[in-house]
């Protein structure tokens, strides 16, 4: 027995209106991944990426679970290193320097290379303390300052006016929307220059995944933005390209509305139309 | 694909048939099912009696004491001379010497152990976690007694070398031992606390390029609080009711001093010497025992509570 | 926010690197503190004591003559002691922490006994040894025999082994419970057949480590009044015993009138030690292996 | 009844046979011959009390388990003397109780209230003896009036007593109250004078020892036997009782030897009762009585006149 | 800003080869609820749901998460109980008992309703030792009988083949896939009338997924099957009818083809065009 069934998705992928706006000067390759492998201990967790992440875009990342998604999407900014007995070779430039080699010191990539993780992860401390924790840490003490950035923040992860009036109350408070929002303003308080998304809406009701959504568009003005998700529409809603990945390799990588109008791969055919995954 | 195969699937056996017949007749289970919340509680219960058997057991022989001496005598006497001719009976040189050692042990045993929780659980591979953790364990594992005579015929002598004030016996080297004894305490569950901190909140903060250190300090450390408080509170409880080391290395002299190079004596060493000493039945001497070993109760079970509530107050939500 | 800029350049990021490569190094240290002074520790009775080691000691009675004494007597006491306080609190433990963690409501009646276990375990020792003289070895008219020193013991430490049985049991995972719920199975079922086999490894554990605690406590001892020298060999539970500690103890006590006491002492701390050290990996073996297997 | 009579030709057997301990082998031949005669008895002789007589008294179980009666248990606890006398005072109480002093007039009227006969048996002699450092030069002879002096409190300085001796503050260190020997030294060699305020007094004799050997100015007072092992670490004081100075020693303690005024007896009671009761208390009583003498040198204490062990053992004998 | 993107989702839903099988009788109603609703202490998860549940279909549940669909699944055979302070109103008639008061032993409804869970929860025993947990539970001791009952339980949950030579090894030696149909397994080994279950395939990868699929479709001649899933596409592939859930209720209940090719409610079509979740 096998399964005979033929389904087909469509997936109207609109033409970004952002895309219009400031996008004359030459694209800048932000990422340039090259040969890259991974492995945890034995797993071979990603074989042979080629990939570049160009400058003020949306680069979504799709695949079944495992695929490796999240395991890329770490090693952009070395927290894959965390975990004891990963392996890689190939090499990642970022900017056009190498980050798998130690000539560019981990911490100063992370101070430019702003993280939100799929599980909203504030601080159990104050709104306040949350999204002055990254300033203050790389030495900025001044009160006005701190105040100034904390406002610019918040606002600018679209959560301002919900919670202007109790930044200093514990950030446990909030909703897991309005977390995964505060998370995104600590991220930019230290305005990184790109934004790196592991399923930032995954745990996420169906509004706030809405206001993430639209504030993932309005970032896409200053950050260059890379973004796992499992929600094919999503993807196609938000990024300007999409890579899908299957069993740790990079199967098809281009413009969004191709992959999704018409891919090339087959394996990315089956995906998009739930043939599995 | 072998689903084709499995079509052939007989229910010849009947099991559900089986079962229900089964089920009629399990009255026994039933039964258990009833009995057995009821022997459990009971089991849980026999905790309660212990407390009840001590309080009963303390109190009813204290009661003695305080008949012949004055409550308010006895917690602000200053002097004890139990056995002198004017018998005086003042537990403040006892307290003193509790406090005073176990002040000493949280003050090694506070940072070192935080320390080391902190190397466990933030800056140690997994492979080297396994092997020290239990390692230190063995600390909390090693006979007090064992202790006492390590501080008496060691560390005293080594203190010595240095610093020749220090008398032979002393309330300082039972003090630092013990706090050698409570590292793996403070150690070990500080080290859960931290270990406990979700992940997420970890690398939230590492992935905005902040150091190990200023992460564990700045948001781990903030976030194990309770745990790590509570830790403290519980080996300081622990340093209070140890009675091998200082009965050993600290001497019997009944001393109200501060100065940490006499000998003084603990609550615990005076049940000891109490205990296995001259006192007649009867005497408010042996009554005296029972009073200073009341307090003692009342004195952890204080520091218990404490630790509850601090641990329930601190306590992060994540 | 051009002001950040200065973020980017001026973060000190090598002073702080070297900030944390120094702490990292004191963390270490702190670590490495206490298993020097536990080497030390283990060097020093092993210097005073290995040498007086050998079969007869550890399979000759007791004796005042330092070079004819032997501890098979405390050992066996040791051993006795153990045959009343392993099954105590096995059951009274495990069966708490059964009620506590999965029968108990949440509520005043199980906060107020979760109370009294954690007061409990802070209990000084000292204070169990005047319980149990009182109670067992007076009013239940025991005697200082072995099963009055075994109850007392095993009081000492069941609050231990509750709260380790518990923390095993609540890590037991719900889905297993819930497939067994799932099948129609009832709770007691569920409990006997799917949560204790699962927690067996931890209860384990926390048992022998618990055990161990017992084996080496001398306080409450000297409180129900051991004696000090006791040749024959314990038979039973209703025999006067002597434990490895307490002849630690009376040694240690007498060296000042035959100074080979102090080896004697010595050699029994390393005996009691390595009966200790071997409970312990004991333990360990056990809970690495269960924590492999998830 | 037959049992006491069998008992009794025991006794004589083995007193014969403690003279002739040296000779191993013939030793083991007389126990096999004891167990022969079905001379075996069996069951606890329970013995508690003073932890000073402690060691004199373990020695002497040992002795009597080894050599004379296999499968009697003699356990020996060391609870101190009046927490023994509260074991010792009660119905099925010990056997023995050890004392470190005599039995006091309230424990006395317990006995006799409970219908506890109690036999006083004289076990050894103590010598307390003065200590000091080793490295002290000047004070290795004392009066006994300076010894009072010193421990009183009314000189304060080895240069008080002699201006030779340095001008060095005087530490008194002994045994705390919990022990018989304090007892014995505030009330005989004091005469309940007040002891010097500042004296260290401890719990352990260990603790004690130590203290002295580590203390140039130091002087402490305790039992001859933890003295007399510890001769490396602290050294005894000469004391002048007039005629010229006396160093204990187990020739001169005694209760009319050179050193009397600073000896004490010290002591076991016996519970008649049980001794009449049952044959193993009985036997062992009567070795205690026989072979009292031959254990105290080498436990530190000096044995009891001979007259004076004939006599109790024929006191005790007289159970029977 | 809001999303003003359309897109379409057409989903051709087969015509399932097996409806045409053994329907000839009238059909019955298993499950029949009434007004529930369900609060978890303050939580109202449930709210007013009413649906019934045909014999020897496959009914799929499915909605974004935390719409209420595991809670849902988990009253039908009371083990959403377990979590303590959940408190029911309205009824859930199973074969025409009300199983919410306590008319019927908790226990006597979970036997005739088995469950399959999310993740494969296989005990930490033998293969065979978890097939013949349930029928030893219910007083079943005889070994040859046990052993029938182990090779059909495999059977029927296509995995004897595979598992047939290592029975008394520890079934957490499997693959993900393999222990969930370990356990489905083990829950045909007391021949449920209906079969619970909640995201079977969530945690399985693509080939699993297949054959756990192809095993629903067949067990589906036998019975009853309510299956909670987030892939809409597997809804459509295996279900007969499909129960749309958004905030604890019940937005849409029809027959599956209908549901997503001609979606009654707006929530609905949004949800299965991928707007949200
Ligand atoms: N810490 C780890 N140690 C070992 N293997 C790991 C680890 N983390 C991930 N893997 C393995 O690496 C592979 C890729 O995992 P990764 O988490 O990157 O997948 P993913 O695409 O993010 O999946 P998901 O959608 O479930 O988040 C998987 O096979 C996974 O089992
Ligand atoms: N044990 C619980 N205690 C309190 N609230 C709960 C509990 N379990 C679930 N809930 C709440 O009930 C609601 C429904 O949860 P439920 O698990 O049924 O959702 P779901 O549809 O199965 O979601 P998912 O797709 O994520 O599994 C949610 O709001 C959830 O937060
Ligand atoms: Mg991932
Ligand atoms: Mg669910």
């Amino acid at each position: 027995m096998s399964i005979t069934t033929q389904k087909k998705v469509q997936i109207d992928v609109k033409n970004n209106d952002t895309t219009t706006e400031s996008k004359t000067e030459q694209p800048r390759v932000v990422y340039d991944t090259k040969d890259l492998n991974l492995w945890y201990s034995e797993t071979h967790a990603l074989k042979d990426i080629n990939l570049e992440v160009t400058e003020n875009e949306v680069t979504a990342i799709i695949g079944p679970s495992g695929c490796g998604k999240s395991t890329y999407i770490k090693t952009l900014n070395r927290m894959v290193e965390l975990v004891p007995g990963v392996g890689t070779t190939g090499t990642i430039a970022y900017k056009g320097k190498n980050i798998l080699d130690n000539s560019m010191k981990v911490e100063d990539l992370r101070t430019q290379v702003g993280m939100v993780f799929q599980k909203p992860n504030p601080f159990p401390k104050s709104i306040y303390e949350n999204v002055t924790y990254g300033p203050k840490i790389h030495g900025i003490k001044k009160k006005s300052l701190l105040d100034e950035i904390v406002e610019n923040s918040l606002r600018g992860a679209a959560i301002w006016d919900e919670v202007k009036d109790r930044l200093n109350q514990n950030a446990y408070g909030l909703s897991g929307g309005q977390q995964q929002r505060v998370c995104i303003a600590r991220c930019l308080a230290i305005e990184p220059d790109v934004i790196l998304m592991d399923e930032p809406t995954s745990a996420l009701d169906p509004i706030s995944t809405l206001k993430v959504e639209e504030l993932i568009k309005e970032l896409k003005k200053k950050y260059t933005i890379i973004i796992v998700t499992h929600n094919m529409q999503q993807a196609a809603r938000i990024s300007d390209k999409t890579v899908f990945m299957l069993n740790g390799e990079v199967v098809e990588f281009s413009e969004t509305d191709q992959l999704f109008s018409n891919p090339k791969d087959k394996r990315t055919e089956d995906y998009i139309t739930g043939r599995f995954g | 694909m072998a689903t084709n195969s499995d079509s052939n699937v007989n229910k010849a056996v009947n099991v559900s048939e089986l079962i229900a017949k089964n089920k009629k007749k399990k009255s026994i289970n039933n039964y258990m099912e009833k009995l057995v919340p009821t022997i459990l509680f009971l089991l849980a219960s026999i905790t309660v009696l212990t407390t009840i058997g001590i309080l009963y057991t303390l109190i009813s022989e204290a009661v003695h004491f305080f008949m012949e001496v004055p409550i308010l005598d006895f917690f602000t006497g200053t002097e004890l001379k139990p056995l002198s001719q004017n018998p005086e009976f003042g537990i403040l040189p006892l307290l003193n010497g509790t406090i005073i050692s176990s002040l000493i042990a949280i003050l090694v045993a506070g940072p070192i152990g935080l320390m080391s929780a902190i190397f466990l659980s933030e800056y140690a591979s997994d492979k080297v976690r396994r092997i020290i953790k239990p390692l230190l364990e063995i600390l909390a594992g090693i006979p007090t007694i064992v202790y006492g005579f390590f501080a008496f015929t060691f560390v005293t002598p080594l203190i010595r070398t240095f610093w020749p004030q220090l008398e032979a016996t002393n309330i300082l080297s039972p003090g630092l031992v013990m706090g050698i004894m409570i590292i793996p305490m403070i150690a070990s569950l500080s080290e859960d606390a931290m270990t406990s901190v979700p992940n997420g909140i970890r690398e939230g903060s590492l992935a905005m390029g902040t150091t190990k250190l200023e992460t564990t300090v700045k948001v781990v450390i903030p976030a194990a609080f309770s745990g790590i408080i509570a830790s403290f509170v519980l080996a300081i409880s622990r340093a209070i009711g140890e009675t091998m080391i200082v009965t050993i290395a600290s001497g019997s002299s009944k001393n109200f001093s501060f100065d940490i190079t006499e000998s003084m004596q603990t609550m615990t060493a005076f049940i000891v010497e109490v205990s296995g000493g001259e006192a007649p039945a009867g005497s408010t001497l042996h009554y005296s025992l029972y009073a200073v070993a009341l307090t003692l109760f009342v004195f952890t079970m204080i520091m218990n509570l404490l630790a509850k509530y601090v641990s329930r107050k601190f306590r992060e939500e994540y | 926010m051009e002001k950040l800029e200065a973020l980017h350049q001026n973060n000190k990021m090598n002073a702080r690197l070297r900030k944390n490569s120094i702490w990292k190094s004191i963390f270490f240290l702190s670590t490495l503190f206490g298993l020097v002074v536990l080497a030390i520790l283990i060097i020093r009775v092993l210097i005073q004591g290995l040498e007086w080691i050998d079969l007869e000691f550890i399979t000759s009675r007791l004796s005042t003559q330092a070079d004819k004494a032997g501890i098979m007597g405390a050992i066996l006491g040791t051993l006795w002691v153990m045959v009343v306080v392993i099954p105590v609190t096995l059951i009274i433990g495990v069966g708490s922490a059964i009620y506590l963690e999965l029968y108990s409501k949440k509520g005043k009646i199980q906060s107020f006994i979760e109370t009294n276990i954690a007061n409990l375990a802070g209990v000084p020792s000292i204070v169990y040894g005047l319980l149990g003289l009182t109670a067992f070895v007076r009013l239940m008219d025991l005697g200082n025999v072995v099963l009055a020193g075994g109850l007392t013991l095993a009081l000492l430490v069941l609050p231990i082994l509750i709260v380790s049985a518990q923390e095993a049991l609540r890590a037991v995972p719900g889905h297993l419970s819930e497939a067994s719920y799932g099948m129609g199975a009832t709770k007691w079922q569920t409990i006997r057949k799917i949560i204790l086999p699962a927690a067996l490894p931890s209860i384990l554990t926390g048992s022998i480590l618990a055990l161990s605690r017992a084996i080496g406590e001398t306080a409450p001892l000297t409180v129900l009044g051991i004696p000090a020298l006791l040749i024959p060999f314990p038979q039973g539970l209703l025999d006067t015993f002597t434990a490895l500690p307490m002849q630690i103890y009376y040694w240690t006590l007498d060296s000042s009138l035959v100074a080979e006491y102090a080896n004697l002492a010595a050699a029994t701390i390393v005996i009691l030690l390595l009966i200790l050290f071997i409970l312990n990996s004991i333990a360990i073996i056990i809970r690495n292996k269960y924590h492999q297997r998830n | 009844g037959s049992d006491s009579e069998e008992s009794d030709d025991n006794e004589e057997a083995n007193a014969s046979e403690t003279d002739t301990e040296a000779e191993e082998t013939e030793d083991t031949a007389s126990e096999e011959e004891n167990a022969d005669a079905s001379e075996e008895l069996e069951g606890n002789v329970v013995i508690d009390g003073s932890g000073t007589v402690y060691p004199l008294m373990a020695r002497l179980a040992e002795e009597y388990m080894v050599n004379e009666q296999p499968n009697v248990s003699v356990e020996v606890s060391r609870a101190g003397t009046s927490a023994g006398f509260e074991k010792f005072l009660v119905e099925d109480g010990t056997d023995f109780n050890d004392a470190s002093r005599s039995i006091k007039d309230e424990e006395q009227a317990k006995a006799d209230e409970l219908g506890i006969e109690v036999m006083e048996i004289k076990t050894a002699l103590d010598g307390l003896t003065i200590v000091v450092n080793p490295e002290n030069d000047w004070a290795t002879e004392l009066t006994a009036e300076q010894i009072t002096d010193i421990f009183v409190g009314n000189v304060t300085n080895w240069s008080e007593i002699n201006s030779d001796w340095p001008d060095e503050k005087i530490q008194a260190y002994g045994p705390n109250e919990n022990h018989g020997t304090y007892e014995f030294f505030y009330e005989d060699i004091l005469e309940e004078q007040d002891l010097v305020g500042d004296i260290n007094l401890q719990q352990e004799y260990s603790t004690l020892v130590t203290l002295v050997a580590d203390d140039v100015n130091g002087i402490g007072f305790f039992g001859f036997g933890y003295y007399d092992n510890n001769q490396d670490q602290v050294q005894a004081v000469g004391i002048d009782f007039g005629d010229g100075a006396v160093t204990p020693s187990l020739e001169t303690i005694g209760e009319e030897g050179p050193y009397a005024d600073y000896t004490r007896p010290v002591f076991t009671y016996l519970n008649v009762n049980n001794a009449q009761e049952k044959p193993e208390v009985y036997d062992y009583a009567v070795y205690v009585g026989e072979t009292i003498n031959d254990f105290a040198g080498e436990t530190g204490f000096a044995p009891i006149p001979d007259e004076e062990q004939q006599a109790q053992l024929e006191e005790i004998q007289a159970i029977q």
